[in-house]
């Protein structure tokens, strides 16, 4: 079941990387969360612990319902043209996925080269989805893709501590998941600040502060 | 119950600030700040005097490490304080503050200042992790404050480079909580309980763990190639917060790579952590060295100079000895001092020339001669001119570098250290001494902010000149804890 | 007694000196094929300007007024360092030549200097190049007098006893040392005495302003200096192992011998007048770069013992 | 443990109180000058802080010279700087005075880095922070970390010294600073400098090898030669006396490096000679070189210029200020009776020894020394008969000349205080040298039987060891005085109606001479120019103003001098640095996409190095 539910989060992320929208872009976050709540689900069932349902579900609540309603209200009210206006073209930049992905699985051989697949599969699968966080952060030119970044990225660890692990500690878990949602809060506030000040909010063409 | 009466002064005095009128706000400020100040300094002496710990419900902890941090944090929150309600009353005075705005400053002033003081005291890596993230959130609008172009750039391009740093942080910490998780079936990520079972980790996880750490931290501590975020917060964020960041802000993601470093340490021994350490402490000081010599703005100089002293106190951890240690912290305690007094100087320069630029800043001694005084002084202390602190905690660390036999590394130390020298004199020395342009009149301080100034000029020579007992003892269990007995 | 022999040492030096300079002059003229003045020509010129009034420039201060008895002093107090009869009569342990030299160049500070005080622009230009050739003088005499004294035979050879023994290096020194004599004398290829073109004299010039008493000091003083440098020469060239004890007759010999040694100088110097030219200012450098090397080369050949 | 509290330990054995002597004998007269100086150029308050700077300067010094700590040298050491810079920067109106503060302090902490690096080697080996510590484990240190100490010392202590490559500041920073300060700094503050060199290399580390010594020397020639060639072509008065204050440095390490080479070979008796010789030029050097400074200052009070060519017939307006000049210019010159007469003297008989009893390769070597002090001393004498002539004699080339006044009593008494001196130093030369001998002889131990010969004789009497010359000032100035006496007696008597009746100067007869004839320092020092060509590669540029093809209206000549070493070594390394920054500046090119890059690349590489199995 996890197996599936990995893949899953795997086809999902590539999609980000294709789409060149930023509601759909919005979408493919949700639905990421929306797989990753269900691993976590998974997990908990396996283990029966009572802590890993509340954590499931705050993950639902926050990053599944909330952080992605807000993110599309910015974007209505901000009203500025939806193109997510790439650095790379959604090919070279899927043939640079598979490149992270052929990385992250050398990364994970030096560490869990004997651990079972499912370990092995859930770990290279994490360090997929953060680096193709980083690599959404870094070629794509609008502010709200930076914000999609990180939180995918935080996504990717969230997987990686519920994979390897069986999840976090129980407070620190709620802890992050609730810093997880004011830092997207505030980007968010900082997003529109950009766009009144500057009536666009491409983040490449700010680069008043130099030397 | 001293931890938690540390932990919840701040938050009242948000609450309060939030509540009471401008007034009455600012004594309560100083009182909530005095008091974390004073208790900081008691838990201090009952740490060095008692048993070296001291524990709050399971979630607060605090050794001599923290305590000596939170001393640290909590002079400099009481210092920019004092500082912070006399320009502030300027700027109100002058229209460019609204008295709401004002409010919106205290409130957050004090939420940054409570997340900072949480960081050193909470035991749990993850709890660590959450607090450095806030301090970030916290400090974002204190850098986006004035709504220009700039400053608003600044506080974006700080949010998210220190946020994807403190992603990278977490992944770190994810990766020694499995490294824990695998080799003792112990789920904690307790630092005090990691410690204990830290010498049986497996050594290549960890190095790798403490990879990301460094990198992540380090991101939020300016060190070298991932400092790029900290010239623009610093040069646009109001100079009392300036002084925090620059001051306290770096050194509290120190602390947590100090705490990584010293379970890295005991797990892999610590020629590891010290060759990185060594590696990116020259590196810093080499590129602040190197940019300090373009720079045309005086608060973006300053900005440089910390991550230069950034580097140096990351150097001296490097080193590793007992006495490298201990003159670290007290490079960081100087530094924190040495920067705010500097800071401050700068904002009233800054308001006064009514620009950043440092060729149309020139005679200050005619325009401003107490700031001028207090800029020189602070100047001098920077390049570690004698009388002052820095001078001492720079004799120090070099001397353990000569002593373990690192003479490359203080080599080249020495020689970017005069560079940095030179860069700060060519700059400064032409716009403190000189005649001041015709459109500036000779202005006047208000009484507290000299008040502020004469304190930390007092304190800086007392800590160059003799060491006060209570604080030796304190520095020395702090360095006893990471690079164990010998000094 | 020693004290009165050495003052009457001097007084004879002193009256004898501008009789060097005419028999130099008649020499020339000589080899000119011409009469020219008689021997005593310079004791009719000195006595001449005794009788003269002084005509002193009122730009001028108490330097220009003092400097003439200054110089003359100072080159009768370095006639104490001459071994100018006998070797035993120079002052006991007051000094070496480096006093001498340093004398000379006291002497040559204050004629520059009222020289620069009259305000005219050929004192001026006199003292800079009287400066300029005493700079390139200084290092050769010394150099040149230290290999004699470090060649001669006696260990503990102090910079005064420069007379010890015949040595071909302590000839390529006398060499060396001859030209610093030309320069310093002002001879021909260096300067021209005779001359009263402004643009070319260097120490006339200096003395341009000076009239009366106070030009005949200076003509004594230089008459003098030109004396202890031909007794310094002649010391070098035929050192005649002189007995040092005070006995009469040892000093009539001695006497005798260093008359000889100045006659054979000034026929010498008298030959090179006539046969050069006056230099450039600016060869005299190369000219004294050359007696540099001489000493230098006095110096190798003294450190390979001959 | 580090701090001052703990650290504060001094030792006054004889080298120490000699410096003190020195200090004491400079700053004094400093003080007594200023009190007038001040009052004349600056308001009530400033002259307050001046004085105020001015003592800690002092105390400074002192306590540089006095420490037997590690910490509190090096302590005393960079606060004589910082004080020493803000003097310089005192007049902070003029934007030269803040470049020169800046080139100042910045060279200097240079200069203190090296030194800081020697001391933690020191510590490092020897354990401790104290002098006698390092002293008893010196002997310990393997040759080549010797080696290593002697070349950071000689470079740290060098830069403050102002030996020729490390100069450049002394030209600067010297002539900003008010008069009695420049005084202090050139007479003491140098001083200190080489009172460091003689504590640490001759004190701690040792017999030294031979190619100490030479190096020493080699630097010090070439100080000596370049200080003095650029003080002939230099009319501003003070930056004129700044760099004869580097020739005279260049002179003193003459002798220590002549000692240096004597205590290699093993004479000891001659090693202690030399040394004695070396600290004998620097008492010398500092009382002259402190009242040519403080004429300097009086010339500026009365004149408010420091251009010589400016100046002119001062010495009928200011007699005292003048005849002090004069005696402090046949110091300098080493002119007999006087100070610097004597210590010139005795390095020539250093360098006489060094040339009759060292092997063949070191005749030549000192032939050269010798050649190179001579040719400096009779430059000396040409630089200080420009800088004496065209100031103070003949007609005032300017109104400021011709209304100048005598300084006021307290600058006058501090003059003519410091110009006794001069002249007891050098008539009272046999007693102060024996000082000097057993001053020598309190850090080098040399062979005390052949030693007590030196110390004999007369009070008057000068011997030095190794020859048998020896020099009785005393007696000299009794002949020059009686010369000079019988001679005016002579003709007094004989030129019965000496009459002496004032005329103008010969005008060849065309008019009425003024000043526009008179020789200029820059025409004084052309043949120096023309002669040393191929290193102050000269520039000059002369224009005609024609009125007709015969008529000249106009002629103008303009000439100046290329500082080699400012040039050619310290421009280019200065650029280079900020050249450097320019393009590395180009880093921070303000996109966050780049910085999140950065971010990437250094954990990207550090897991691969680290990271791999």
């Amino acid at each position: 079941m996890t197996l599936f539910l990995l893949t899953g989060i795997m086809i999902l992320t590539y999609a980000m990387l294709v789409c060149q929208r930023v509601p759909a872009l919005i979408q493919n976050f949700r639905l990421q969360s929306l797989f990753l709540f269900l691993v976590t689900l998974d997990f908990a069932f396996r283990q029966k612990e009572a802590g890993i349902f509340v954590v499931a579900g705050l993950l639902l609540l926050v990053k599944v319902v909330l952080i992605p309603s807000f993110l599309n209200h910015l974007v209505k009210k901000i009203r500025v043209d939806e193109r997510l206006g790439l650095f790379l073209n959604p090919l070279l930049s899927l043939i640079a996925a598979l490149f992270l992905t052929w990385g992250a699985s050398v990364f994970c051989s030096w560490f869990l080269g004997t651990s079972p697949t499912a370990v092995f599969a859930a770990f290279v699968v994490s360090i997929t989805v953060v680096l193709v966080g980083f690599f959404i952060m870094v070629f794509r030119m609008k502010a709200l893709t930076q914000i999609v970044g990180l939180l995918v990225m935080e996504n990717g660890i969230f997987l990686l501590a519920s994979a390897i692990t069986g999840g976090m500690p129980f407070f620190v878990e709620i802890a992050i998941a609730f810093d997880v949602f004011v830092c997207a809060i505030i980007t968010g506030i900082f997003m529109y600040r950009i766009n009144k000040v500057f009536t666009h909010i491409e983040v490449h063409r700010l680069t008043d502060l130099k030397g | 119950m001293l931890l938690f009466w540390v932990v919840i002064i701040p938050v009242l005095a948000v609450a309060l600030s939030a509540v009471l009128p401008a007034r009455s706000r600012g004594a309560a400020n100083l009182a909530a700040h005095g008091a974390v100040f004073v208790l900081a300094a008691v838990l201090a002496c009952r740490i060095t005097s008692g048993t070296g710990v001291v524990v709050f419900g399971g979630v607060l902890r605090a050794d001599a490490l923290s305590a000596f941090f939170v001393l640290l944090i909590s002079l400099v929150n009481l210092a920019a304080l004092a500082y912070s309600r006399p320009y502030l009353r300027e700027d109100i005075r002058a229209g460019a503050l609204s008295p709401g705005q004002a409010r919106g400053y205290d409130v957050l002033f004090n939420v940054f200042a409570a997340t900072m003081l949480v960081v050193p005291l909470l035991d749990n890596l993850g709890h660590m992790w959450v607090a450095v993230e806030l301090t970030t959130l916290a400090s974002a609008f204190l850098v986006g404050f004035y709504n220009t172009k700039a400053s608003v750039e600044a506080a974006w391009k700080y949010v998210i480079i220190c946020s994807v740093g403190i992603t990278l942080a977490l992944l770190g910490t994810v990766l020694v909580y499995y490294a824990v998780a695998a080799q003792t079936a112990v789920k904690t990520l307790d630092w005090s309980v990691i410690m204990s079972r830290a010498s049986g980790l497996n050594p290549r996880l960890m190095g790798v763990a403490f990879l990301f750490i460094l990198v992540g931290y380090g991101t939020k501590a300016g060190l070298a190639p991932m400092h790029t975020w900290l010239p623009d917060a610093h040069s646009q964020a109001l100079t009392p917060v300036s002084a925090l960041l620059s001051g306290v802000l770096l050194k509290t993601s120190l602390y947590a790579i100090i705490r990584f470093a010293m379970i890295t340490n005991k797990a892999m021994g610590a020629d590891f952590t010290s060759r990185l350490f060594i590696f990116f402490g020259l590196f810093s000081v080499a590129v602040a060295g190197i940019f300090l010599l373009a720079q045309k703005d005086f608060k973006r100089l300053l900005a440089y100079s910390s991550i230069e002293h950034v580097g140096i106190i990351v150097f001296a951890l490097g080193v590793g000895t007992p006495l490298a240690v201990f003159g670290s912290m007290f490079h960081a305690l100087n530094h924190a001092v040495t920067k705010s007094l500097v800071f401050f100087a700068a904002g009233n320069a800054v308001k006064k020339y009514k620009t950043h630029h440092l060729h149309m800043i020139h005679g200050l001694v005619q325009a401003l001669p107490f700031t001028a005084a207090a800029a020189l002084v602070g100047l001098l202390s920077l390049v570690g001119m004698p009388p002052f602190g820095i001078f001492m905690s720079k004799l120090m660390i070099l001397s353990a570098c000569f002593q373990k036999g690192l003479y490359a590394p203080a080599a080249l130390l020495l020689f970017f250290l005069a560079v940095v020298f030179g860069a700060l004199m060519f700059h400064l020395s032409a716009s403190i001494f000189g005649n001041k342009p015709k459109g500036i009149e000779f202005g006047k301080e208000a009484l507290s902010m000299k008040l502020v100034f004469v304190s930390l000029i007092l304190l800086l020579v007392f800590l160059g000149v003799m060491m006060p007992t209570p604080l030796q003892a304190l520095l020395v269990s702090a360095s006893r804890l990471i690079a164990g007995e010998g000094l | 007694m020693k004290a009165s022999l050495l003052l009457l040492q001097a007084g004879i030096a002193v009256l004898g000196a501008p009789l060097v300079s005419g028999f130099i002059r008649k020499v020339k003229n000589a080899l000119r094929m011409r009469q020219g003045a008689s021997l005593g020509q310079p004791y009719y010129n000195i006595a001449k300007y005794m009788a003269k009034e002084e005509v002193v420039s009122e730009a001028t201060s108490w330097i220009f007024r003092w400097t003439p008895s200054i110089v003359l002093g100072s080159t009768v107090a370095a006639l104490m360092f001459v071994p100018v009869f006998s070797f035993s009569l120079s002052a006991p342990g007051m000094g070496d030549v480096l006093t001498l030299f340093f004398l000379f160049s006291l002497g040559r500070f204050f004629l520059a200097l009222a020289g620069l005080d009259t305000g005219s622009a050929f004192g001026g230009m006199g003292s800079s190049r009287e400066m300029f050739i005493a700079s390139f003088v200084e290092p050769v005499a010394i150099l040149s007098v230290a290999v004699v004294a470090g060649h001669s035979a006696s260990p503990q050879g102090g910079l005064m006893a420069c007379s010890m023994g015949m040595s071909f290096s302590g000839m390529v020194a006398a060499a060396a040392l001859f030209m610093v004599v030309l320069a310093e004398t002002s001879r021909i290829p260096v300067d021209n005495q005779e001359t009263h073109l402004e643009l070319t004299m260097i120490h006339e010039a200096m003395l341009l302003e000076y009239s009366g008493p106070s030009l005949a000091m200076l003509e004594t003083a230089a008459h003098t200096k030109q004396l202890i440098w031909f007794s310094l020469l002649g010391a070098i060239l035929w050192p005649w192992p002189v007995g040092s004890s005070a006995a009469l007759s040892d000093i009539a010999a001695a006497a005798a011998f260093f008359v000889l040694k100045i006659v054979l100088c000034a026929v010498i110097v008298g030959l090179t007048e006539v046969s050069l030219a006056k230099m450039r200012l600016f060869r005299v450098a190369d000219f004294l770069g050359l007696a540099f090397l001489f000493s230098v080369l006095a110096l190798v050949i003294s450190g390979l013992g001959y | 443990m580090f701090f001052l509290s703990q650290n504060s330990r001094w030792c006054f054995d004889l080298l120490a109180l000699f410096f003190l002597g020195v200090i004491a004998l400079v700053s004094l007269p400093s003080f007594l000058f200023s009190a007038g100086y001040l009052r004349a150029q600056f308001s009530r308050g400033r002259s307050l802080l001046a004085t105020g700077l001015t003592v800690f300067f002092v105390l400074s010094m002192a306590a540089v010279v006095a420490s037997a700590n590690l910490i509190f040298f090096l302590f005393a050491w960079e606060f004589m700087s910082l004080v020493s810079y803000f003097l310089v920067v005192f007049e902070h109106e003029h934007e030269a005075s803040v470049k020169a503060g800046m080139i100042y302090l910045v060279m200097t902490h240079v200069g203190t880095a090296f030194l800081l690096a020697a001391f933690l080697l020191m510590h490092a080996q020897a354990g401790t922070w104290d002098f006698e510590g390092i002293r008893a484990a010196a002997p310990a240190f393997t040759p080549a970390l010797k080696n290593i100490l002697f070349g950071l010392f000689l470079v740290g202590f060098g830069m403050k010294a102002g030996i020729v490559p490390l100069h450049i500041w002394l030209p600067y920073a010297h002539p900003q600073a008010p008069a009695p300060v420049s005084s202090i700094m050139s007479g003491a503050m140098i001083k200190v400098a080489i009172y460091g060199l003689l504590r640490f290399i001759a004190g701690m580390l040792g017999v030294p090898p031979v190619w100490w010594g030479n190096v020493i020397l080699v630097a010090a020639g070439i100080s000596c030669l370049v200080g003095v060639i650029y003080a002939l072509m230099e009319h501003d008065i003070k930056k004129l006396l700044a760099y004869h204050s580097v020739e005279n440095i260049g002179i003193i390490l003459l002798g220590i490096g002549a000692g240096m080479v004597f205590w290699s070979w093993g004479w000891g008796v001659l090693a202690a000679a030399a040394f004695a010789a070396g600290l004998y030029h620097t008492v010398n050097h500092a009382v002259f070189k402190g009242l040519l400074f403080l004429c300097s200052g009086s010339i500026q009070v009365a004149t408010g210029t420091r251009d010589i060519e400016k100046l002119g017939g001062l010495i009928k307006r200011m007699p005292q200020t003048a005849a002090s000049f004069l005696v402090g210019a046949m110091a300098i010159s080493a002119l007999p009776p006087l100070s610097g007469f004597v210590s010139e003297w005795l390095i020539f008989q250093v360098f006489f020894v060094g040339l009759r009893d060292a092997s063949s390769g070191g005749k030549l070597f000192f032939a050269g020394m010798m050649a190179c002090l001579a040719l400096t001393s009779a430059l000396a004498a040409a630089c200080f008969v420009k800088a004496f002539g065209v100031a103070f004699l003949a007609m005032p080339r300017g109104r400021a000349a011709a209304e100048a006044r005598e300084a006021s009593l307290s600058m006058r008494s501090a003059m003519i205080f410091l110009a006794a001196l001069t002249v007891a130093l050098g008539l009272g030369a046999g007693l102060v040298w024996k000082m000097f001998c057993a001053v020598a002889a309190s850090f080098l131990e040399p062979p005390a039987s052949a030693w007590s010969g030196l110390l004999s004789g007369s009070w008057d009497l000068i011997r030095f060891p190794g020859t048998d010359a020896c020099l009785r000032t005393p007696m000299i100035m009794l002949a020059l005085g009686a010369g000079i006496a019988a001679v005016y007696l002579f003709v007094r008597l004989t030129a019965r109606k000496r009459v002496m009746t004032a005329g103008r100067t010969w005008d060849c007869g065309y008019y009425r001479l003024d000043h526009r004839t008179e020789y200029t320092a820059t025409a004084f020092s052309k043949p120096f120019r023309i002669a040393f060509s191929f290193f102050l590669l000269p520039y000059r540029k002369t224009e005609k103003i024609r009125d007709s093809f015969y008529h000249v209206k106009e002629f103008t000549y303009e000439t100046a001098t290329t500082p080699i070493f400012k040039r050619y070594l310290y421009d280019p390394m200065v650029r280079g640095l900020f050249k450097l920054a320019q393009y590395v500046k180009g880093f921070q090119m303000g996109s966050i996409h780049w910085y999140l890059a950065y971010i990437f690349v250094t954990i990207l590489i550090l897991v691969v190095i680290f990271g791999r199995p």
